[in-house]
């Protein structure tokens, strides 16, 4: 068998190379997209195609061969798909970081705010922690602060689930901080300021 | 005779910084350091990064090697102890010594890192989701509204990151110093030097002494001190 | 020989349903999360692994297996390199500067670490250093060092991923790296005790 190897049909080197763009790959290829990345010509594309999808086949691999509307891709086989459901289905988070709670603090008491006030309140990039609120729902985009400038976020209803507030006005007082937005936003930039 | 800075093949800007810089210098094995005046390379270094205002952490550097060069300055003043506010020479250089061996780790740290990454240049991986994966759902428990107010709280007390900013505008050019020096030497031929830098802050005097250093090797000044924490005259040395 | 896959070896579905999970996964799973995940023993998983690792390696397959960042994961052959290098960009790992290795050298090594603390050891200012860095991935906040104090920063998973680093471990041990003090306090005395 080894031996046999040593006279590699030379799709089967093409074979390896697709299989490794679609390993990498983020969205399905599409064969014109595959034949430009290898260099070779569609029909040895399709022929090394052929060959992947008798490898990567359900029953033979865990790992599937698709293709979809948008081109080629890799997927799980079907007899896994209760292994992915749990290995996608994440825990119950018990809290959240302490830059994501910094920030959403900052957007629930200040918001619409945007990024760049964010970093100035926290002495740091929020980008990273922004990103994160948003994906999981508990900020959005409340628009721009003028036309062309910083997005600006603000507290979704999941927050106030999460949090159990019937409505902003239950976030908890702050009083001795100074009740209004504004007194609040230019006390927290002073802080931040301040040299240490 | 010491080789000028600017004979040497040593581009400043391409270092990392004053550390960077002096083990470079230090471990330079075909360099003769008697023939080199490290000191002034590393001086001249500061002092074009404090111009530009991009030196943010080297008060501590310079503090070390305004120290280091107190022992130097014993050639100065043979028998004689200058004191630098405290801080002792001996102490310094071993400071300064500790520093540079971190430093030096830390550098050969980054440079396995790099060849690492270059070893590891055919390696290529997804990042990020797979294009027909299950989209992963993150719920969160139910959460108390008093953190918040915490975080908040903790943001308006106290300043969450140390800006070593404000340290820069502080530190005056070596060359400030070269020409005031130069303009009293001028107008009056001689002057106290403790007068001079009476009311300036440490950094400030430990520059405008590096000044005076420099001064006196240019053969533009001359010193004297009487004793051990007397007061430092300055000569014209061209007036005498 | 279809017929003889009839009589199947166990371990062979738990491998390849461990395929499909490492196939959709996003970042390196560890033995304990396939054990997890799959409902198995751990030995079995590191079986289905010895099984995986064979089928999935250099000059076999497109797809390789690898052992990074304590877990595992599928990475594109080394033979594909060019062919992914035309398919993707590597905005993590592309233009790293002597800044930005250093810096990740401190974090490495003395994280979670703040950027006063990596200013002192560099000598100069960590800021943008640090801010690229987050941006690309390779280390993320980690708390702050007391309430309202720094925020400090750790090297992530995807740190040991691009290096190829199984773990931590493998960083070469920091007193090999040289930085005898005695040697360097001795040529430091040469230096200053020169007559100027």
């Amino acid at each position: 068998m080894e031996r046999l190897r040593l006279v590699e049909n030379p799709v089967d080197r093409l074979a390896r190379t697709i299989e490794a763009l679609l390993v990498i790959a983020s969205k399905p290829l599409t064969i014109a997209e595959l034949a430009a990345v290898t260099e070779e010509e569609t029909e040895r594309v399709e022929t090394a195609l052929g060959l992947i999808a008798g490898r990567f086949r359900e029953g033979r691999s865990g790992v599937v061969l698709e293709h979809v509307a948008g081109g080629y891709a890799f997927r799980a086989a079907r007899e896994a798909a209760e292994a992915c459901a749990r290995l996608v289905e994440r825990p119950v988070q018990r809290g959240l970081t302490q830059a994501s709670l910094e920030t959403l603090a900052v957007v629930a008491y200040l918001g619409p705010v945007s990024r760049p006030e964010i970093a100035r309140i926290r002495g740091v990039a929020a980008d990273s922690a922004v990103a994160g609120l948003v994906e999981r729902g508990l900020i959005a985009e409340a628009g721009r602060d003028r036309e062309g400038g910083a997005v600006r976020y603000e507290t979704t209803p999941l927050f106030e689930r999460v949090f159990g507030l019937a409505d902003h006005s239950e976030l908890p007082d702050l009083d001795e901080l100074g009740g209004e937005v504004e007194e609040l936003r230019s006390r927290l930039e002073d802080v931040a300021r301040r040299p240490a | 005779m010491a080789v000028a800075v600017r004979e040497l093949p040593l581009d400043l800007d391409a270092f990392e910084g004053p550390f960077d810089l002096l083990l470079t210098l230090v471990l330079r094995e075909e360099l003769e350091l008697r023939d080199v005046d490290v000191a002034e390379i590393v001086l001249a270094f500061v002092d074009s990064r404090l111009e530009r205002g991009d030196l943010e952490a080297c008060g501590e550097f310079l503090v070390l090697v305004a120290a280091l060069l107190e022992l130097k300055a014993r050639g100065l003043f043979p028998g004689e102890e200058l004191d630098l506010e405290g801080l002792d020479p001996e102490d310094a250089a071993e400071e300064l010594a500790e520093r540079l061996a971190a430093y030096r780790r830390f550098r050969a740290a980054a440079g396995w890192l790099e060849e690492r990454l270059a070893a590891e240049s055919d390696r290529y991986f997804r990042l990020g989701a797979a294009p027909l994966a299950p989209v992963p759902a993150r719920p969160l428990a139910q959460q108390d509204p008093v953190q918040l107010a915490v975080a908040l709280r903790a943001l308006a007390a106290a300043r969450p990151e140390p800006s070593l900013r404000h340290l820069v505008l502080s530190y005056p050019p070596l060359a400030r110093f070269l020409d005031r020096f130069r303009s009293l030497l001028a107008s009056r031929g001689r002057f106290a030097f403790d007068n001079e830098v009476d009311r300036m802050t440490r950094v400030e005097q430990i520059v405008a002494f590096l000044a005076l250093l420099e001064l006196r090797k240019r053969n533009e000044a001359r010193i004297a001190q009487a004793g051990p924490f007397e007061p430092i005259t300055v000569w014209n040395a061209s007036a005498s």
